[in-house]
Order: C-alpha cells, then structure tokens, then sequence
C-alpha cells in the first residue's frame, strides 16, 4: 500500500518518489521506455499501451476544468496535530514537508469551474500528499465543497486517490468519513447532482465514505478500489486472490460502479451525466426523434 | 427466420419476385399480371395479419428479428448512456439501464433486454433478470426521483429468472420490492410491451402510470406452454393454452390491463422495425408530454387507482 | 405443485383431497399413524413429530383472534370469469365446486379481530380453495383488508398459503400483484404495522407480491416458500436442488425472514411484534432495569 | 483469564484467602492483618486501574469475560426480540438486531456481537461484519424511522471484516451506505461503544446523536497493531501504536469524539458485568428520556452539527 510507503520513508529520494520525475520511464504495464514529457502530455496514459498512471491533482483539473474556469477554494485550512503524533518524525514536520513538495496544504484541492459548460465544484484528491490520506483538512475541504456547491447551485465532481484514513489524526481521522458523509446532505437537498470518480488507488474510510455515495459513481480502468487492502485480505483469507479482484472492471461486474471510463473520455463522460441528470442538455437533432432514428451513442 | 403462418406470404413474394425477374429476362411486358399478384399479396397479408390466433401473436411477439430493448434506445432515444450495476449483487445484463434524450426531455429508461442473435441471447440470459437487475431498476427509480426524471421501461421478458441463485437472492422479494417502488414513483412513468409481458418479471417494472403494449406483442401470468404444461400435462397445447389466456393486445386493452395498443406495420415489428420504433417514438413523447401536466400528487393518486382497480368481481347474493 | 394438482382434479375424491379428511392420517414426515381428531386439537401438528400440516383458514383465525374478537369482513365478493376460462371443465363450475365446499366465495377469509388486545386486520388465505390462488377476489379482499386496516388504526397480518396466481383470470389476476402492493401503502402512512406469516407453501405471485413486503416477516418451520417451484427450477438447471433449498430455514439463513415460528408461539410473538412496533407493551417490571437485570427473553 | 497487569491483584487477593482460610483453620484471629492487606488491595487495584496505559486498556477492552452486546441486550433491555436477515444476501450474526423495551419504551436495538466463548467468536466471526450485516442495520434504521422508535447500537467489533465476499459485496458502499442512513434517522440514536470500537465498521452504526463510551472501551480509526505493523514494520510494537493513536475514552471525550464516558467498576467491566451493564442502562435510558424532547428537525440538525465539526484545523497564515 501506497500509505504504507510513505510512512516508511523519512526523506524521499527522487528515485522512489510517487511523483513522475526523471527524464524516462519504464512502464509497469508494457515495459516501453517513455519519455516523462510525452507521458505528461498525453494526460498521463501511457504512450504504448495507454496504462493509466496517477495524475497530479493540477493536471486532473485542467483536464476537467474548462479553460480559464477553475478557480480555487481550498488551501486555506492547514492540518493540526491534535495527537502530538510521533513515530520515526514528528506528523507536523511530515506534513510540512509535503505541503512544501505538493505546493498545498493537505492532499486535496478543491474550486469552482465549469465543465463543458455545467457548473461543478470540482474536489480532487492529491495522492503524492500523503498517499492522499483523509484526515482533518481532506475531510472538512469536501464538506465545505459539497456545501458551497449546494449554495451555489452547482454539481459536484469528485476525484477519488486515497490510501485511506490519516492515522495520524486517529478517531478525529475517522470521523472525517462521517462529516464527508453528512455533507452530501446539501447537494441531495437541493437535488443537485454528485458524480464520484475513483481513480488508482481508492481504498480505506474515502472508499467507505463519500466516495461510493455518488449518484453516479465511475472509475479509470485498472483502478485498485477497496475497504481493506489486497495484503490485509491475503493475511486474513491465506489464499491466493481472485483475478482481477478489487480492480475497476471486477467491481463493475459486481454492480459497484456505473462505468468504467477511460481518462481521454472522462470529462465528456461526465458533462453528459450532468447535463442529463440536470435536464440541460440540449438535444442535437430534436426532429430526428419523430421523423428519422437519429445515430444514437452507446 | 419466416414463421410458419408467414410462409404463404413469403410464397407469393417469392412468385412476384420470379415474375420480374422473368419479365426482365425475356424483355416481355408483364406488370398488369404483376400487379394483380401485389394485390393479391397485400390482400393475404391483411388476411394473415389481421386474423392472426392468439398463438400467432405469441410467436409474432417472439419473433427473431422484432426490435428489441436496446434497438429502441438507440433508435427512440437520443445520446443514451448506460448506467451499470445495482450496488449489491451485481449487472443484470438482462435489464438494461441508463439515462438519455426523449424528444429534448431527460428520461431514465429501463429496457429488458434479449438477445438479437443466439450469443447475444446466452449473454442477457434471454432477458430472464436476476434479482440483481430488479435491484438495478430500483436504483433507476431512485435516481428518477431524486432528479424529477420521467420513467420509461420496456418489458421484453419470458418472466424473471427460475434459477437457484435467484431464488436465493430473493426473486420474489425483489419483485414485490420493485412493483412497491415504483407504484411510488413521483415522477411520471410510461411502460410499453414491446414483446414479451412474462408475468411477475415484465410486472415488476410494469407499474406505470400509462401502459401500452405493441399490436402483437403479449402480457400473460403464465407462458402459454406453462399453462399448457399444468392443465393439459401437455406443453403443445400451448396454442390452446394462448387462447384461453386472453394475452394478445386487444385482450389486454378490453381487459383494462393496458391503456394503449401501438399498431405495428403490416407483417409486425420484425418486418420494419425502423417504423415501428418510430411509432413507439412518437407515442412515448405524446404521454410523457400530457402526464408532464400532472402534480406529484397526481402522479401518485392515477397509478394508485389504475391499478387498485383492477380486476372483475361479483357481488354475492 | 398443488395448484397442478387442483386443475388436473376433476372431481375429487376423498382420498386424494387436500383437506384434513379421513379417520387416521400417517404423518409425511414421521410415518406414525396419527388420530385426524387429534390432528385438528392440535393446531394441525403432528402429534408424535410436530410436522406442521396445513391449516384451515378458520382454524387459523381461531387460533390467532382472542376468543370472540373475529369479525368478518370478506365474503361478499366472488370470483367472475373476466375470460370465460375453460379448460377440461368451466372456470365458473371448479369456482362454485370450490366454494360450496369450503363454504367462502374465494380463498380468502378476511376480518378484524383482537390479537391479545391489538386490534388487527387478519387476512388468511384458504389453501383448500384452489391452491390458494390469489385472482380478483383474493387481490381485491387483501387490499380491502389493507385499506380498512389503516382506517381503522389496526395493524395488518396476513397468513399466506398459496400456488401462485389464478391463472384463469390471466393478466388480471397478475395484476393482483400490483393491486394488494399499492394497497399497503395507506397503512405505511399511517404507520401501521404489517405483519406477514407464510406458510406452506407460498410461492409464485403471491410470494413476489404483499407477502415478502411485510415489515416483519415470518414462516412457520419447513415451510415452501419461492418464486419459482422446485420442479420449474430443476427443469431449468438440470441438476439436484441444494438441501432445504426454499424451506422457510434455509430462506432464513439467505437474510429473507425475520424469524421461523411453531405454531404454538405464533400467537404470542405476533402480539410481541405488534406490541413493541406500536409502542403499546407494558413493560412487565419497568423498575427491574435501573435495579437488577430483569430476565429479558431472548 | 487475568491480564498481565491485573497478576499482582490476583496474588494480593489469593493470599487474603489464604491468609482466611488459615485463620479459619487454626481458629486464631488474623482480621487485623486481613483488614491491612484489604486496604493495601483496595489501593493496588486502584493504582493498576487509574494508570492503565493504553495499551492495558485496550487489553481491557478485548478481556474475555467483558460483557458482549448480547449480554447488555439480555440484561439491560425488556422482552428482546431478535429480527434476522438483510432482505438481500443474509443474515449476519456478527450483527445482532431487534425490538426491545428499554425502560418501558419501545426501541430498535443493534448489536456488534463477538463470542462469548471460542465456539460463539467464530460463528459470530469474531464480531466482525459483512455487508450483509450492515444492511440488516440499515434495515432496522429504517423500521425505526417508520415506527418512530428509538435506536441504540451497541459497538463492539475488531472492525468490518476483511474478506473476498465482504470486498465484492461492496464493503466499502455498504458502510458509506450505513453511516448516510443513520446520520438521517428522524429518530433519537444512542451509540455505546461498549468494548472495540474498530474503525469503519464500528462508525458505521456509531452516527448517533449521542456517542457513548466505556471507561476501558476503545474506538480508533486502526488497530494498534495493524499501526504498529505499518509504522514500525512490527506489530509487536502495539502498545507504543496505542499510545500514539489516543483511542481511550479520556482521549476521546477530549478530541470530541465521545460524548460521555461511562464508568466501570474498579478492575473493568469484566470483573463485575452486572454492575456494568446497570449503568449501561440507566445511562442509556436518561440519554433517550433527554433526547426524546427534540423534535425531527432538531435531532437531525443535532447530529448533522455533531459529525460536520468533527476535526482540528488551523488557517494558513
Ligand atoms: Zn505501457
Ligand atoms: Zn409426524
């Protein structure tokens, strides 16, 4: 696990980082050496075979935002240490020194845009924060996003990349599922819709919160999406597991999730779920309907 | 592909299309002939056609070839797109859900889906829904009324699936689920029959607020050879069976069980789907449109009544 | 299937009757020789073995209404013949055959009664009339029930016994379905409680209609309960049913029962049911909860 | 059965015996001596139990012989009834549900079983729940809802449990499903965490108006060695986890998780249940008498405020 990771290194050497960097690389999926540019500028797919690698939160918004439209709400709460946590370094020094890496304060950014013209408040995790841990400011930044959202008559657009809940924080850590959760509560209300995207990995108490509640509820290809952990469930069942389990195509199979979307698609995708669900869409051809069968999309 | 009561049809097509290609062949004048054999065809199709059994229909409604679920989303329904699972057991793919366009009107839509070739067919289990696609529609009805979208669904089914998981995932459960859930849909809610009404499984997404059933499509409590089976010990008098059942259309509309019958073209649905889809189009805009003008309230109460008042009694004296 | 039976049944004898008939019965499950008198004093158990047999919708309301409480409400509707339905005999000739041996218009027996001190609506289908196919009257009868129930503030309890629709009435009796579901919905919102009892066998539509949608529902032991009939499944697979395969215990274990109830304590635990759902029970020493732990049931 | 740390109680209490039973035999009057020992027993108790540290305490939570949710149903609650079964994919018996009375009022009680013996902790699998578990309690917040009854959950569960049916039942949803469903209920909620309060899966049925803990219960977002594990490569490391987590109720109750502690009798729970479960009781009962005051709204509001502040945050400055 990715959290599992981060907790163990004290100081992170370019070579084990999360983050792309370095000028190639070898992909996981196809073994083709890629040049972290082109990477880069094809939405993080990569160049070969496509595999899906995990996009920085600037980039996933721009990918969604259009042009110009995003503007910022988050990043003005930073992380409190109501533990005094301390394992092999203190959490405050941990979390300054993400925060100065990541250029935010915790693992999430959130903000207003429009989307092909639908309005949204767009939530995005940072999974190179923290593995994208939950904890107080993740917690309170969606809360107040599905909140404002409701106020302002917009959609929300959530990115899901999470290890988990931020232990450090502890029972505090916890509640945050809670207080995504009751949240929502406003955009119901208001019968605005609340589209989750779970991206590579989804796992933990984000899982088990707000990022399942969505109205409708889409994944990237390949995506790890779990409660507990593949290593957990293999400690716990001592038996190898099935193919493909916990990955987005094998919970869609087991009617978890409405789709199954490819990066290059998503933002399309999701301005056709808006629209529907939000009755804005205007029809191509209305007269196709009565007269000849338009070339409907499937 | 032809059924059997087609084939005098199909003989007389065949003739005329000998007689052209005859005519073209030795450059000899023959439309008068020709056309005296079109009339005749069209006459025999009328005869066919409108004196159809009530076993015929049967196997019109189940013909290969009738558009199915899936063909009128994409052909009625514009930009459709397909919301999967129902958060619990799994994907139905037997029943088909998603959202899209009906005459400029955001719908939710639930189709059952067969197969529109043999692999296709073992694929939707012969759209034969598990509890996990009534579960599915469920959630569908949630989203509708959470988001104030009208229901349409289109009921093609031999019934729910008769399967050991099934049964133990609670099909009867599911069903009552589902004929409670939707009987309180606040939003407006169309059904057509577009096949195969197959007893509890096309009811469970059949309680709306208008139901209309295709000229030779059916709706039954009982297959004709399950009825057969039980009164006569004897599948093939499934023709028998058809009769008494009263499950055709015109039955159905005089029992007061459907609100609508939509013609089909001459020969049925498989022999122009692209204009009965169309009807099936236009019909579907027209009720949405005149059940648009009724409050929540309404919505409720109609359903309510239409279907607490079904059925035929007698006082006892 | 029953219902089979009854249909293939032109005239039927004494023998092959459903009904308790004859001097001495040997029981189906014990083999020993039982006293049919002693059968029926004995709420229709066995007397060596317990097996439950099926009962006689008025030995039913005897044994569930407090004595004298009962007052019918059904039995001034009956069954047309919407289909002029004929198979080896007229559908109106098997009705009336039906009828003036179980002395009811249909197989429903439905009234208010006091279940130790609750008022309740009790609808009891008759097995014996027509396998307890619910058509017209059956739908109609129940969702009077329903529909009087909340009325009159009563709590509704229905005891299915039942083959599945009337087939003879063909898509109306289908819509039955339908019917007594909508009709449940003015008890819900009077917030009365519904209470389902099934018993062997339920299946078919009466199953997938207002039998399973009971705020609390409950079987009597090794009770057929399904959809679909083991025989029609079996057709389908191919292949032996699992052991218990649709018996009330193993439905119970699937999640789709409260409880599997004797006989003997039926009454009793409904009058608990209703009780603690309408908040009217007597706590029998309020005192002992703040003092010494009361002897609690479990 | 006795903890580690609860040896040197054990010996003081078995000489005192002894110490009796000489004197008994011997007929000499040894009561002064006894008397001194009593009261040197007396202070060591008090000093073990005052000072537990954390990871004491957690060994504490987990101590055979503390009262199980069933215990507390059987002992605090009248004429229990158990409802069994999800309605979808079973009936989980690490999840207990019902009716009861609770001081004369009829409530809806939800319990996190473990076993009270090896044989019951793995039928009940060690208290730790599927999905179909959490439905079963979502089935039961909705009854509560219908009927306008109270509900208690009683929390006690290692955590929701981490197998290959629970993941593709949607663990994940179905505990997100839960805690939404509860933070909705119409109706006043009490939670007790009445041993281990193991992240999500206890949270799931913990979104109450009140949130009670007792005084040796823990409730923490991970098992001190499953922190250990991850933290120092080494789940032996647990009590130093434990520290570090602050998941006793002193912590709690300051981090505002917890809104009241619920004394245990010197020496635990475990060494007196009937003492335990009697204050249980009354607790619970006042907290329901004082929340059965608040309209719909208000508990709504009340336990929306309550979930929605949870957290410490500081402003970038
Ligand atoms: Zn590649
Ligand atoms: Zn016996």
């Amino acid at each position: 696990m990715a959290l599992e990771r981060w907790f163990r290194r004290k100081r992170p050497t370019r070579s084990d980082d999360n983050s792309p960097a370095g000028l190639w690389l070898k992909c996981d999926e196809c073994n083709a050496q890629i040049y972290r540019k082109d990477l880069e500028k094809n939405l993080y797919l990569c160049t070969e075979c496509g595999h899906h690698y995990k996009m920085p939160a600037d980039a996933r918004v721009a990918m969604l935002a259009d042009a110009g439209s995003f503007e910022r709400w988050s990043g003005t709460i930073k992380g409190a240490d109501p533990l005094a946590f301390e394992d092999t370094e203190p959490y405050v020094k941990r979390l300054e020194r993400a925060a100065e890496r990541q250029k935010r304060p915790d693992a999430i950014l959130t903000g207003a845009a429009s989307l092909q013209g639908e309005p949204v408040a767009l939530a995005v995790m940072d999974f190179f924060f923290a593995g994208g841990s939950m904890g107080s400011v993740v917690g309170e930044e969606i809360a107040r996003a599905a909140e404002r959202a409701a106020r302002e008559g917009r959609s929300l657009v959530t990115v899901a990349a999470s290890g988990g809940a931020r232990m450090q924080e502890g029972a505090l850590s916890l509640m945050q599922m809670a207080k995504t959760t009751v949240a929502l509560e406003a955009l119901s209300r208001a019968k605005l819709p609340f589209i989750s995207v779970l991206t590579d990995p989804t796992t933990g108490g984000v899982t088990a919160s707000f990022a399942t509640l969505g109205d409708i509820i889409v994944s990237e290809p390949q995506a790890l999406i779990c409660f507990a952990g593949p290593r957990v469930i293999q400690q716990t069942i001592k038996q190898d597991l099935p193919e493909g389990f916990q990955r987005a195509e094998f919970l869609l199979q087991k009617g978890m999730l409405d789709d199954v979307v490819t990066r290059p698609n998503l933002k399309a995708r999701l301005a056709l779920y808006l629209s529907l669900l939000r009755g804005t869409l205007t029809p191509t051809a209305t007269a196709a309907v009565g007269g000849e069968p338009g070339g409907a999309a499937v | 592909m032809a059924l059997p009561f087609e084939k005098p049809i199909d003989d007389l097509s065949d003739r005329i299309e000998d007689m052209r290609a005859y005519a073209s062949e030795q450059n000899i004048d023959l439309s008068e002939e020709i056309s005296l054999l079109e009339g005749r065809l069209e006459r025999l199709q009328h005869d066919v056609f409108e004196n159809l059994t009530r076993w015929q229909r049967v196997q019109v409604a189940r013909a290969p070839g009738r558009p199915t679920a899936l063909d009128y989303i994409q052909s009625v329904f514009e930009t459709f797109t397909e919301l999967h699972g129902d958060r619990t057991l799994g994907d139905d793919s037997a029943m088909v859900t998603g959202l899209a366009l009906l005459g400029g009107r955001s719908v939710v839509v639930i189709g059952q889906q067969k197969g529109r070739d043999t692999k296709e067919n073992i694929g939707r289990n012969f759209g034969m829904a598990h509890p996990s696609g009534y579960r599915k529609a469920m959630r569908m009805f949630n989203m509708a009324d959470k988001f104030g979208l009208p229901v349409v669904t289109l009921i093609d089914t031999p019934g729910a699936y008769p399967g050991v998981a099934a049964e133990e995932q609670g099909q009867a459960w599911v069903i009552a689920e589902s004929i409670q859930r939707m009987s309180q849909l606040k939003v407006p809610a169309v059904a057509v029959v577009i096949g195969e009404g197959g007893s509890g499984g096309a009811l469970a997404v059949g309680v709306a607020n208008r139901v209309l059933i295709l000229e030779n499509a059916i709706y039954s409590v009982i297959s004709p050879e399950s009825c057969a089976a039980i009164l006569w010990r004897d599948a093939s008098q499934a023709p028998k069976a058809a009769e008494a059942l009263k499950l055709t259309a015109g039955d159905l509309l005089e029992l007061g069980v459907v609100d609508g019958v939509i013609k089909e073209p001459v020969g049925g649905a498989h022999r122009d789907p692209q204009a009965t889809m169309r009807c099936v189009g236009a019909r579907l805009e027209e009720e949405l449109g005149a059940l648009s003008s009724l409050s929540e309230t309404e919505l409720l109460e109609q359903r309510y009544a239409r279907f607490r008042n079904m059925g035929r009694l007698e006082s006892v004296t």
